[in-house]
């Protein structure tokens, strides 16, 4: 009955929205104000799908989620048009992976003392700074993203290959030295075949090194690819990475404070600021315009209807006399597909299983013999990756940014939280319902406000529309604490 | 003998007054270590020329690092009433320290009001955001708590550098030309705004710790180890909740406005999140939970992003993230917690053998 | 005979309380051994402890002659132990299938086990596809019973199975654990002494945090004052 | 003379998704009487506490205090209307020490416990009415030790000190003996025994330990599955069928 009532206000706030916009901007615009909307949804919906998988099973709150949305953005965008700097700079966390994999097997020959660990990890930072020193990371960075089939214009800004092959030596030594702290940090006593480590180890070594050596022969081939395959090739690598750096932060950083969520909390919040910094470091303070568009997209014309748009493959398509961007309607059928691909994933699969009696007691799935935290290091990856998807479809659509990791993060939370926090079905309904406001809410103070005795509609920037909708949280929280899906505690 | 009266005061409090002392004679003692005496006519001469020392060279610049700790080391206090006293996790304490700037800057810059009437303003304009805000998000708890007032701080961040108020606010410019009265100038009498800035951090240090040892300040700590359970004695611990966030909230706005007045102007980065992890980096590296460790920790925090700023330039910021995880990690009940945990064990075995041994029964000693 | 688990003189500290001050206790192959004491007594935490759900910060815990202390609580149960809760920790939102099959440690499993847990607990049988959420009280500790089955489990820790549970009830769950105790060790704790008392073989008595007795459970019986002093139990 | 009623409930019912755990459960108790109930685990004795004390809200029903409605009442001012509740599993300030955490609770008798203004020092009688409870109890000479530091059996009796301070003339005492050493439940029961005596308040105790019960109550009532099986004098009690067959055992 309760299930019943949270879906009825949903379809009331949605309704009530809808109505709105149609009344007071006419059909046309207000068919075009929604279409947005559900771009944003679908947008908040990727980022927020995580916060609230991750949140429901293991009670963590990532604050560092949408540093994981802008690391996306950003590696898409670089692999997308820019390959030098990822042939260049990949090779070298390989080496330092490969160090670290091989130094965790030598933990049992270090010995017992205390001050060992600290003296191998600062080692090891310190050998990490050697073999990064002097990088040209500035020149790599600088080139302007290419169009497809461009070329980066001039081969300075590589170093020599024996001067990288070095670094890589120096990166694996790092490695070897904090391979040993590493394994300590995670408490975990890896009885796993020696093999499997091996193969990973030998598999990465010959990935780096051919990627280095091929860095050339390589680059030609990537930027002589065709726009949509760079494209796929930039969702795919985004999402990897995504979920990369979503297992390490959680063998890292949340694993070992478990049961101190405090801890927890204040530890991604520290990795969002030092995550935007990163970001700020490596790409600069300065944003980039909005990535190139698959070639389905591209063609600079508007398709009267969907059906004459997949052959004419138009940049907009006619909605009731106005043009809207057809690429927003990837972006939302992006949203739509990860929605229903999650949910098949937690009703059918046994991962999903697992998830979903997780979320009710963790403690008891372990007792039934299951690896939780292996589980849970696959949700937060999983999320992670989500978002960091989120972010390479959004790079055509808004650009690349350091501030639109806390930009989208916030709309973000205030979804899951009108939603409902830990709910799968919450998320989903937030997103859309916060989508549906901010795109009305932009479209109201761009047109201006005319309120009765005024001589002039009141104008605002979209900035104005953006903070209204924390109002609008402030609004849900008044009338159900636990958001319109949530658990009452 | 239990002496009573003034000396026992003393030999409670000396080391308080010892730190006091020093803290009142910093200005003239720098002014004789670091003040460029190049700079002081040679006419003026004894106490004259100490105090006119003190406004030269580094002696002036380290007044101004100090008077800096001040104010931060009250922002920090007001964080930990909320994180340490009362466990209640804000992510958005900047929205205050914000909201205290932009209050009297917009007062004295454009409606050309004086300080004092500006601060009186705050002091009201403060307490309705923090009654507005802590009605708010004290209706959730925990991470719910930490996420709410994080898109509340985000909200002012947002307005504040909203191109669409830049007449008033100097949008991402920030507000520049907040002058306190010229008889307390900043930049011509600094030794003078050093030690307004020492009132008010004694003030607020004295108030702080009465709110904490107060009637109340024992709710608040009774909430913050077991809240079902101090409503079950009979506490609406809501309202506990939301004078210490007032509370809280105060304290930051003037620290803000202070801040403002000293840094001449704001800019919005004061609302933003990394002003919040500032603090939170200064609360918990001197220990939640105590009121002399964010003091400490504002000390240190201040004076190791200034070293990092000397020492990697441009870099520091990114590196000042990377070192508060490592605090978060390595430290986490903070210098002055730890310190505490330690003594106050040693203090309780002591004090339970005395007792054994006092009822005369022959326990062996606890090794 | 060999025991199974050993428990040697463990400490347990939940959060900052002190709750097993030295607690021992043996489980042989093939028995029925009951823990009792008092509510609060650490029956519950004992358990816990043995599964790595609690750690124990001192003592040893032997398993299949290994020592198991200090393993996370997954690896502890794969070696063979089900663990069936206090208020019947079913997951309500999986199915009853889904309850089931979620133990599985190998595919096939649950195929395997099937009759042998649907000839305990017919109902379930009839229930398969229901949310685990809509069974009643007594067809939830059965599934819960049934969930630890489906592995193969040397040794089966129960807690407090026939809490809320009508007599009739309780008189079907007993004959349910006296045929499974043919296939599998069962350590039980019940507040229930008339069930335990007829189930058990063997028994430890936990009193605030320790254990303070052993021994057969027909010794014990003839001890009305002992039952008394510890149980509060009226014979 | 009728002895008034204190405490009432009406037809009160808690369900948890579905699962009634308290069943319509009528109660009356009288002033100045000790009150037991009884009966296996699981039959709703804690929920009925936690109706009674604002903790959960009821599915239906209601609860009176001397005639007044207080169903749905926070907890909060249901304790300060009175009712005092203690915790089967111990609920205490982990890191307050013993003397702290009792002043808390006779300050949040006060109404002193806004003023944010003075020391809490300032408040002699707060302090000399929370030595006078340690020492009733049995802590004296444990004031300052931290409550996560004490054995058990004396937490259980701080847990019985926090109660008292606050001065409730209802007690709602769930298995206040829960975890004691064998040699300590006499003390306890001289303890309640004390403090109907002295102070006439009225006390409703949820406890397993028959002898304890037995020796303690007035007037008992027996739950099973959420509903009211039997009430009655000890006597009565112990002479009933079905309470035999419930509960007691066949033996």
């Amino acid at each position: 009955m309760k299930r019943y009532r949270a879906f009825t206000a949903f379809i009331l706030i949605v309704g009530a929205l809808v109505a709105l916009g149609y009344g007071l901007f006419g059909p046309q615009k207000a068919t075009a104000a929604l279409l947005s909307g559900l771009t944003l949804a679908s947008l908040y919906f990727l980022l927020g799908a995580g916060l609230s998988l991750i949140f429901g099973l293991m009670d963590v709150l990532n604050f560092a989620h949408g540093v994981l949305f802008m690391v996306g953005a950003y590696v898409g965008y670089t692999v997308f048009g820019n390959p030098r700097l990822i042939l260049n700079t990949a090779p070298l966390f390989l080496a330092l992976a490969v160090g670290i994999i091989a130094g965790s097997r030598l933990a049992p020959l270090i010995p017992n003392r205390r001050f060992i660990p600290y003296l191998l990890a600062l080692a090891g930072v310190g050998v990490t700074l050697w073999g990064i020193r002097g990088f040209p990371l500035r020149p790599l960075v600088a080139f302007e993203p290419t169009t497809a089939g461009g070329a980066i214009p001039t081969a300075l800004a590589q170093e020599p290959l024996s001067r990288m092959l070095l670094r890589l030596g120096q990166l694996a030594l790092a490695g070897l030295l904090l391979g040993p702290v590493a394994a300590r940090w995670g408490r975990e006593d890896r009885r796993a075949a020696p093999w499997r480590s091996l193969a990973l180890g030998v598999g990465l070594t010959l990935l780096a090194v051919l990627l280095l050596l091929g860095r050339d022969p390589l680059e030609r081939f990537l930027l002589g690819l065709s726009v949509d395959v760079r494209f796929f090739l930039a969702l795919v690598a985004g999402a990897a990475t995504g979920a990369a750096l979503g297992a390490l932060i959680e063998t890292t950083l949340i694993r070992p404070f478990y049961g101190r969520p405090i801890t927890q909390i204040v530890l991604t919040l520290g990795l969002m600021f030092a995550g935007a910094e990163l970001v700020k470091f490596i790409w600069g303070k300065e944003g980039r315009p909005p990535m190139a568009v698959p070639s389905l997209f591209a063609q600079s014309c508007r398709s009267p209807n969907l059906l004459a748009w997949l052959t004419e493959r138009c940049s907009s398509i006619d909605v009731l006399g106005r043009a809207f961007p057809t690429y927003r309607l990837f972006i939302i059928a992006v949203g739509l597909l990860i929605l229903v691909g999650v949910a098949l994933l937690l009703k059918y699969s046994r991962l999903g299983m697992i998830v979903r009696a997780g979320v009710q007691d963790s403690a008891m799935v372990e007792a039934l013999g299951i690896n939780v935290r292996r589980v849970f290091m696959a949700v937060f990856a999983l999320g992670s990756a989500l978002a960091a998807l989120g972010g390479v479809v959004a790079a055509p659509f808004v650009g690349v940014y350091p501030e639109m990791g806390s930009i989208f993060q916030l709309q973000a939370f205030i979804a899951v939280v009108i939603g409902g926090m830990g709910s799968y079905t919450g998320t989903a309904v937030g997103a859309l319902v916060l989508g549906l406001a901010r795109a009305l809410g932009d479209t109201l103070v761009t047109t201006g406000i005319a309120l009765p005795g005024m001589a002039q509609a009141l104008r605002a920037s979209p900035a104005v529309a953006r903070a209204s909708t924390v109002l609008m949280m402030a609004v849900v929280l008044l009338v159900r604490p636990a958001g319109i899906f949530g658990r009452k505690e | 003998m239990e002496k009573t009266g003034f000396p026992l005061w003393l030999r409670r409090h000396w080391p308080g007054l010892v730190i006091l002392t020093l803290m009142s004679l910093f200005p003239f003692l720098a002014g004789l270590a670091m003040g460029d005496p190049a700079a002081v006519p040679p006419e003026i001469q004894g106490v004259g020329r100490v105090l006119a020392l003190a406004e030269t060279g580094r002696a002036k610049f380290w007044q101004g690092m100090v008077i800096q700790m001040f104010i931060l080391a009250v922002f920090a206090m007001s964080y930990d009433l909320l994180l340490g006293y009362t466990g209640v996790i804000s992510f958005g304490h900047a929205m205050f320290f914000g909201t205290g700037g932009y209050v009297v800057g917009l007062l004295v810059k454009h409606a050309g009001w004086s300080a004092g009437a500006a601060v009186g303003v705050l002091l009201l304009v403060a307490l309705l955001q923090s009654l507005m805000v802590g009605a708010l998000s004290l209706r959730v708890k925990g991470v719910y708590l930490a996420m709410v007032t994080l898109a509340f701080a985000e909200f002012f961040y947002i307005l504040a550098e909203a191109t669409d108020f830049r007449q008033y606010t100097g949008a991402d410019d920030g507000l520049h030309g907040i002058y306190p009265p010229p008889f307390l100038s900043p930049t011509d009498h600094r030794t003078r705004f050093y030690f307004l800035a020492l009132v008010f951090f004694l003030t607020m240090y004295l108030a702080a710790r009465r709110l904490v040892n107060s009637p109340t300040g024992r709710v608040m700590v009774a909430i913050r180890e077991n809240e079902a359970r101090a409503a079950m004695l009979g506490y609406n611990t809501f309202v506990y909740k939301l004078v210490a966030l007032v509370a809280a909230g105060v304290m930051a706005a003037l620290a803000g406005a202070l801040n403002a007045f000293f840094n001449l102007g704001v800019t919005p980065s004061v609302l933003s999140v990394a002003t919040t992890i500032d603090v939170l980096a200064m609360t918990i590296v001197g220990g939640a939970g105590t009121l002399t460790g964010p003091v400490l920790g504002a000390a240190i925090v201040h004076l190791l992003g200034y070293w990092l700023n000397r020492l990697f330039g441009q870099t520091w910021v990114l590196l000042f993230g990377v070192t508060f995880i490592l605090i978060v990690v390595f430290l986490p009940y903070g210098i002055v917690g730890t310190v505490q945990a330690r003594s106050w064990r040693w203090r309780a075995v002591w004090r339970e053998r005395w007792r054994r041994i006092k009822e005369g029964r022959k326990f062996p000693l606890p090794s | 005979m060999a025991a199974l688990l050993e428990v040697q003189d463990i400490h347990t500290f939940i959060g900052q309380f002190h709750i097993l001050q030295g607690v021992s206790l043996e489980v042989p192959e093939g028995s029925i051994t009951a823990l009792l004491g008092r509510n609060g007594a650490g029956k519950t935490t004992t358990l816990k402890s043995i599964l790595g759900l609690t750690p124990p910060r001192e003592g040893k815990v032997i398993f299949l002659g290994e020592e198991i202390g200090g393993r996370r609580a997954y690896e502890i149960a794969a070696m063979g132990i089900g663990y069936v809760p206090e208020y019947r920790a079913i997951f309500t939102g999986l199915t009853v299938e889904e309850n089931l099959r979620i133990a599985e440690r190998r595919k096939g499993d649950l195929k395997r086990k099937a009759d042998f847990i649907f000839t305990l607990f017919p109902d379930l049988k009839r229930l398969y596809r229901l949310p685990g959420g809509q069974l009643s009280g007594g067809q939830q500790q059965m599934l819960a019973i049934a969930r630890a089955l489906v592995p193969d489990n040397r040794l089966l820790l129960i807690d407090e199975p026939s809490e809320g549970l009508a007599p009739i009830l309780i008189q079907e769950l007993m004959g349910a654990i006296r045929r499974l105790s043919a296939e599998v060790t069962v350590l039980l704790v019940d507040q229930n002494f008339q069930m335990t008392s007829r189930l058990a073989d063997r028994y430890f008595m936990i009193e605030d945090g320790r254990t303070v007795r052993s021994g057969a459970m027909a010794d014990l019986l003839n001890e009305p004052d002992v039952i008394r002093r510890y149980l509060g139990a009226v014979i | 003379m009728e002895p008034r009623i204190v405490l009432e409930t009406r037809n009160l019912r808690k369900e948890f998704n579905g699962l009634v755990a308290v069943a319509d459960v009528s109660l009356q108790v009288r002033e100045g009487e000790l009150h037991a109930i009884i009966g296996p685990n699981g039959a709703g004795k804690t929920t009925l506490f936690n109706l009674i004390s604002g903790v959960l809200p009821p599915t239906a029903g209601k609860v009176l205090l001397r005639g007044r409605d207080i169903t749905g009442l926070p907890p909060h001012q249901i304790a300060r209307r009175g009712i005092g509740r203690s915790f089967q599993i111990t609920n205490l300030f982990p890191n307050l020490t013993v003397l702290e955490s009792v002043r808390l609770a006779a300050q949040a008798r006060g109404r002193r416990s806004l003023y944010f203004w003075a020391h809490y020092r300032r408040y002699r009688e707060y302090e000399e009415r929370a030595l006078a409870i340690i020492h009733q109890v049995g802590l004296a000479g444990r004031e300052h030790i931290p409550a996560r530091a004490l054995p058990h059996g004396d937490q259980r009796k701080l847990e019985i000190a926090l109660l008292l301070a606050t001065g409730p003339d209802v007690l709602l005492l769930d298995e206040p003996t829960a975890g004691m050493a064998a040699g300590e439940i006499p003390l306890l029961t001289d303890l309640i025994r004390r403090l109907r005596e002295e102070g006439g308040r009225t006390i409703l105790l949820v406890e397993h330990k028959m002898d304890v019960v037995m020796n303690l109550s007035d007037r008992i009532t027996v739950m099973h599955q959420g509903r009211i099986l039997a009430e009655g004098t000890p006597a009565e009690i112990s002479a009933d069928e079905r309470v035999q067959r419930a509960y007691l055992g066949e033996l």
